[in-house]
């Protein structure tokens, strides 16, 4: 029964597992209230047609408090299931485990772009092994996308200039629709592709056997370089005319405003693509050059993933 | 088609002080007092969607502003709240006569009704023309971010967030200045009525409803001028 | 419409001004997260003064007051319910 | 009872013949007729456009049409229907014909401005029209930004300074309809003894009036940023899109209510007369159009839940969207209950609201699965969404129109409709309809996603049962518009009050005269005091009036 009855695409992950018990709950509460209210419908239009005799004596003066005050609990009382359990799943749902494969993803007219941590690409097809927790940061270079694999009963939006984040975790091996469902121009339904769900050691052999790209880390570095980064950002303890990059991932980094802020990947991408909206204390006197349409957003995902590895006691220290 | 059907068992009483001071009645009401009220009502129905029209603004003006505080704490520097102040001081003063010009045609003194109504159109007219001044100066600075005109912006800010508060001025202060010049018309309208000496008591209602108009576009500026001119750096969150 | 006598006008004339001085008197004090509270306060005590003086609420009935209002409160729900993602959207 | 019918010497329909009688007319019965011309032209087109959609996806390649095509094809589909048909089409056509006879009054407060919005929707209708030929809009009827405002080539400005526009014409109607209920009402014509179609209109109004000026303004920025290319959209630029979902929301949502309240007060309307009996519950259900004007307000967020709003607006408008679904809930109980004990004859009208109770009971039952989070993380965006709200849009509110357009036909036209001709299309409608758009729920659950040009194999054969009821509705369709005009000429004249049914609309003339009432009606009794039916007796269908 995981899939209700061939409702429901087949379930593939634990989100599924976890929804498609609501699911059916959502749909037998409105089935049968709908063949409640259409046979009551139908049994007093019989009953009380014209041509019939029937008694009709009702009591004009009756007070119908009762009913009407009826009418609006028991809904309220459903509905309140309803939406305690929608939420509760939608919540647990929120944050990712802090030991989830993280893999990057680019939605652009019309493709998905993933990468893996070891630096494999791929294009329109995202691999991943069953039974872990797989996280996707995903951004878009034009228009908004949307990422949604109906086998595992997830999607969330692929918003330009800002991360999204969705996470799953594979429970059966095989391959899985992967669709676009945010309307997104021209090619929006063949923005397709398929998640392929394999073994763990599967995963691993096709890891290894994939012709391994840089990983983000080492194309990050690479653009470093070539961005000429490291001419202010000197490594510590020389300390330039702006702030050393090591070890802030994930810290309270004090602003010049008075103010703090935590150095997650949002505030990095900022701080990169416009680094003025957010100047750290102490520094800004010959400001950064904006990086906004320059760099490519996927050139900033692998920056990014330099910098993380540059604070590599902190990685999971969120505070 | 503006016979007043009288209605013997309507509940509008005609006590009223003013009601000899009203217009003709129209076929479809019963009398000159419901007539009254039915425009009132409209009018201020009216300027509920006018309110809801700016408001879109205000929404995008406040998550901006939270957003970006400093930025728009300093790139408010770059527009005049001097001039402000006095733009501020001419539109209040111009709900002043606007008052008066109402209550003038409402009692059917044509000539005082003229230069009040006068007097409020040259106020607006002073405000409009020191807010082209001001947008002229913006695009003379490349402050002016609109059909592609150069735009540089020189502070300590991020540029391209600094112009966010540009468009922001632009479109708020745009949108206003449209409503004072359709004001202002409407002005002139009853202006030439009372000029011409037509009947006031014709005049009185569309003279209320312009005045509600008019004091409307005043209060939208009241919030406009500490919004745009008068920023703080203010620190909430 | 009633009390045909010009008065109240300048009266309220007279304290529009006085607010505006006083809103851009505070503009040149820094009163930290004040500064944005205050300005909006004076705003809306002139914005009052207009509408119960200048626009004749003051004379009018319950219902016009009812509509004057319900712009406001539509305005509210929509900064409110909005804000409500911005202030807390994380990352 | 066997005396001839005699048509009234003069009504609204025979005081001048002239064009200029029809076009510079401020009769709201006349505009009410305008209206129904120009909206059943536009449900002609967005239909079109449907029915090419349902061939196209016949298949899953895309053989029919290209990609660009049938994007543009859902784009005008969803806009006419929304914005051109749905939205105003019982305000402007029966909202316009019976607010003032309802009420007792000779005319709205401002036929004026009634006329002028006629004219305004042609523009904002002449608007879209023209981006459609020239090339046409590919955006959905969403307007997405960055896409809409950046990315793509169409017409988009053209299209949103149309839908802009006739903005504002729905923004007169509102605030006609309430300035008129408030201030024009009969003697004695209490806000408890309205008619429930007048509480609907009035909450309806309420929604044009301070929603639809945040749809023209959030339009109009995004005209600006494809124009200026400067804005508050784009990311690029700083910008930020949520901000343009947010703005829109706010008004499409309860744009949804204009749309389906008004139809809830044709039901109304219709379920006490043929059950000749006072409608249950009468103060719920005018305090629930109230409620769902309000609430409706707060729940725009549930359009949002994946596009990356936070999680505490996500969480607090979920629970908001249940809130707005309660009175909706006492309406359709309170209906059901109207008929217990009732005396009901099956006429077309009362088809087609049962019809409406049901359908809408479906649709708005799915849309607590999308008012569910979790729920909607699935389901946002696939075809459970296009059933869910085709089956209160057209399922509820098209037929309800439907009924309404039947039920009045004979005081606006002054002839009756064929009747068994009249059940039969209901009753195909009804058919056609549930083919249609039954299986898109399925397809949904299943994962399908709309805006599809081109989907998977494996759903093939949910979509060709769709296109199949789609062909038999578009049929079903055409049959009440091609027999309601052979009626103009052919219909049996009607009495005035041809349902027996008792309203001030029923006490004048059919047609009626052009100032509605040869006398000033007085109201001294609620709405909907049929006499009690009597008890164990078939009830002779007569033709003398309740009414006294
Ligand atoms: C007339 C139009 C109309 C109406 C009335 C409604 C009514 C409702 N809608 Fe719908 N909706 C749309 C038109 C409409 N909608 C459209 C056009 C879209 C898509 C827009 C787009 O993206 O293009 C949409 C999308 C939409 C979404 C977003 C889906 C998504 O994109 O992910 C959601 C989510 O919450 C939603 C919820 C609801 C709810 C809770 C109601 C409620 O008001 C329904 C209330 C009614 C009932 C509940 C039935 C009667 C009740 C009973 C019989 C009582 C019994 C009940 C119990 C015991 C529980 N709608
Ligand atoms: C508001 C009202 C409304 C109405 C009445 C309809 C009516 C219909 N709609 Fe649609 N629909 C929408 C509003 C509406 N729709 C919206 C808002 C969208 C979303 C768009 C978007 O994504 O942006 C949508 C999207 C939409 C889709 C999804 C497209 C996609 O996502 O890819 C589909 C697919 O089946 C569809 C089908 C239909 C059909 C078959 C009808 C039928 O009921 C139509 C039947 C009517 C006629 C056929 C015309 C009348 C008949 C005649 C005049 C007789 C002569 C004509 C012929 C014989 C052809 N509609
Ligand atoms: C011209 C000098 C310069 C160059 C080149 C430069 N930066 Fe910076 N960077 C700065 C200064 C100054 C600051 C501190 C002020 C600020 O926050 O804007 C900074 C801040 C940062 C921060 C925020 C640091 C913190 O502690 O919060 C990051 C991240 C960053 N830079 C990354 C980069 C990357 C990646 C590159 C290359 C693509 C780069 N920078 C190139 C000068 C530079
Ligand atoms: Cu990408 Cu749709
Ligand atoms: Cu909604």
């Amino acid at each position: 029964m995981d899939n209700a009855f061939g409702l429901l695409p087949p379930a593939a992950s634990a989100d599924a597992a976890r929804l498609d018990p609501l699911i059916l709950f959502l749909i037998c509460v409105s089935g049968f209230m709908s063949l409640l209210i259409a046979a009551t419908i139908v049994a007093f239009a019989v009953r009380y047609r014209r041509q019939a005799r029937v008694n009709r004596s009702i009591n004009a003066q009756a007070n119908h408090g009762w009913l009407e005050a009826t009418f609006i609990t028991v809904p309220a009382l459903v509905m309140a299931v309803m939406f305690a359990w929608g939420t509760h799943l939608y919540l647990g749902a929120v944050q990712a485990p802090a030991d989830a494969l993280q893999i990057n993803v680019l939605g652009k007219q019309w493709m998905w772009k993933f990468q893996h941590p070891q630096g494999q690409r791929e294009i329109n097809e995202l691999h991943v092994p069953v039974d872990r927790a797989v996280r996707l940061k995903m951004i878009s270079e034009d228009v908004i996308h949307d990422l949604y694999v109906p086998a595992f009963r997830v999607k969330h939006d692929v918003v330009p200039g800002r991360y999204s984040t969705l996470w799953f975790t594979p429970t059966r091996a095989g391959e899985y629709h992967l669709f676009c469902s945010q309307y997104c121009g021209s090619k929006h339904s063949e923005m397709v592709g398929r998640v392929v769900v394999m073994s763990q050691s599967d995963y691993a052999g096709w890891l290894a056997g994939k012709t391994s790209n840089l990983t983000p880390q080492e194309s990050g570095k690479r653009l470093y370089a070539q961005y000429r980064c490291g001419s202010c950002h000197k490594t510590l303890p020389e300390i330039g005319t702006c702030p050393p990059l090591e070890g802030i991932y994930n810290q309270r980094v004090p602003l010049a405003d008075g103010t703090t802020v935590i150095a997650d990947e949002a505030y990095l991408r900022e701080s990169i693509v416009r680094p003025q909206a957010k100047i750290v204390a102490g520094y800004g006197k010959e400001p950064m050059p904006p990086f906004e349409g320059v760099l490519t957003e996927e050139g900033i995902l692998d920056l990014i993933a330099y910098i993380k590895s540059l604070s590599p006691n902190v990685e999971k220290a969120a505070p | 088609m503006t016979s007043p059907t009288s209605q013997a068992s309507t509940s509008h009483t005609q006590s009223h002080s003013a009601t000899g001071h009203l217009p003709p009645v129209a076929m479809q009401f019963d009398d000159a007092l419901q007539q009254h009220d039915a425009c009132r009502l409209g009018m201020w129905l009216f300027l509920s969607t006018e309110l809801m029209l700016f408001g879109g603004l205000f929404l995008a003006y406040t998550i901006f502003r939270i957003a970006h505080a400093d930025v728009f704490a300093e790139a408010s520097q770059h527009v005049a709240p001097g001039w402000a102040t006095v733009m501020t001081a001419l539109l209040l003063t111009s709900s002043l006569t606007m008052a008066l010009a109402v209550q003038a045609v409402r009692d059917g003194l044509h000539r005082r009704a003229t230069v009040c109504l006068l007097l409020t159109m040259l106020l607006g007219g002073g405000f409009i023309g020191i807010k082209l001044h001001e947008y002229h100066s913006l695009y003379a600075e490349h402050l002016a971010p609109l059909f592609g005109w150069p735009f540089g912006y020189s502070g300590q800010q991020d540029a391209s967030l600094a112009k966010m508060f540009f468009v922001l001025y632009f479109f708020m202060t745009g949108l206003h200045a449209l409503h004072m010049v359709i004001g202002i018309s409407l002005l002139c309208w009853i202006m030439v009525a009372m000029i011409r000496k037509r009947d006031a008591r014709r005049w009185s209602t569309a003279a209320e409803m312009v005045g509600l108009y008019w004091h409307f576009v005043d209060l939208v500026w009241v919030f406009l001028f500490p919004l745009l001119y008068l920023i703080r750096p203010d620190k909430w969150f | 419409m009633s009390g045909h006598s010009t008065r109240p006008y300048f009266v309220v004339y007279a304290l529009l001004m006085v607010l505006l001085a006083l809103t851009v008197g505070a503009a040149t004090q820094d009163f930290q997260a004040w500064n944005f509270p205050i300005a909006m306060l004076i705003a809306t005590v002139k914005a009052g003064l207009i509408l119960v003086i200048f626009m004749h609420l003051r004379e009018s009935s319950a219902l016009t007051w009812l509509f004057a209002s319900a712009a406001l409160v539509w305005l509210a729900i929509m900064l409110g319910l909005s804000l409500n993602d911005y202030l807390f959207r994380m990352g | 009872m066997t005396e001839a019918i005699v048509p009234p010497e003069h009504h609204y329909l025979n005081d001048g013949y002239s064009a200029r009688s029809w076009l510079l007319t401020t009769d709201h019965k006349r505009i009410a007729v305008l209206y129904l011309l120009t909206i059943t032209f536009f449900f002609a087109v967005g239909g079109v456009a449907a029915t090419i959609i349902r061939l196209e996806l016949l298949t899953p390649a895309g053989d029919l049409v290209q990609s660009e095509t049938y994007n543009k094809l859902f784009s005008i589909h969803g806009i006419i229907m929304v914005f051109f048909f749905l939205l105003p089409v019982i305000p402007s056509v029966l909202g316009n014909f019976l607010v003032p006879i309802m009420i007792g009054a000779r005319d709205l407060a401002f036929p004026k401005l009634n006329l002028a919005s006629w004219y305004v929707f042609w523009i904002g209708g002449l608007f879209t029209l023209w981006a459609v030929v020239v090339g046409g809009v590919d955006t959905g009827w969403t307007f997405y930004t960055p896409f809409s405002s950046v990315y793509t080539n169409t017409y988009v400005i053209a299209t949103a300074a149309g839908v802009m526009i006739a903005g504002f014409s729905s923004i007169f109607t509102g605030l006609n309809f309430i300035v008129t209920i408030h201030k024009m009402r009969a003697p004695g014509l209490t806000w408890f003894r309205l008619p429930l179609f007048i509480w609907s209109m009035y909450a309806t109004s309420v929604i044009m009036v301070l929603g639809t000026p945040v749809l023209a303004i959030t339009l109009t920025l995004l005209a600006l940023e494809r124009l200026t290319h400067v804005g508050v959209f784009d990311p690029k630029i700083g910008g930020d899109p949520l901000l343009f979902q947010h703005l829109f929301w706010f008004y499409s949502h309860p744009a949804v209510y204009i749309m389906v309240l008004p139809a809830m007060g044709v039901v109304s309307e219709l379920v006490t007369c043929f059950s000749r009996k006072k409608i249950f519950g009468y103060k719920a259900i005018a305090y629930s159009s109230m409620a769902i004007a309000l609430f409706g307000f707060l729940v725009w967020g549930h359009h949002m839940f994946v596009s990356g709003q936070s999680v505490y607006a996500a969480v607090v408008f979920s629970m908001l969207s249940f809130l707005v679904a309660l009175p909706s809930a006492v309406k359709v109980f309170n209906w059901t209950a109207t008929l217990y004990k009732g005396s009901i004859t099956f006429n077309t009208p009362l088809l087609y609201a049962l019809g409406f109770i049901g359908l809408f009971t479906i649709g708005g039952l799915t849309g607590l699965f999308l008012a569910t989070l979790a729920a909607d993380v699935h389901l946002h965006d696939t075809y459970f969404v296009i059933a869910h709200f085709h089956y209160i849009m057209v399922g509820g509110t098209v037929m309800a129109y439907l009924g309404g357009l039947h039920f009045w036909w004979p005081k606006i036209t002054g002839r009756m409709y064929p009747e068994v001709w009249a059940r039969l299309s209901a009753i195909g409608i009804f058919i056609g309809f549930n083919l249609t758009f039954f299986p898109q729920y399925i397809l949904g659950l299943q994962g399908m996603p709309r805006r599809y040009h081109v989907y998977p194999e494996e759903f093939q054969v949910l979509n060709v049962l769709s296109s199949a009821g789609a062909s038999i509705l578009a049929v079903a369709y055409a049959f009440p518009i091609t027999y309601l005009l052979w009626s103009l000429k052919y219909g049996a004249i009607a009495p005035a009050n041809p349902w027996n049914a008792v309203g001030l609309e029923w006490e004048t003339t059919s047609p009626p005269p052009t100032h509605n009432f040869i006398e000033q009606p007085v109201v001294d009794h609620e709405a909907y005091n049929y006499a009690a039916p009597a008890q164990d007796s078939p009830q002779p269908i007569a033709l003398e009036s309740t009414a006294s």
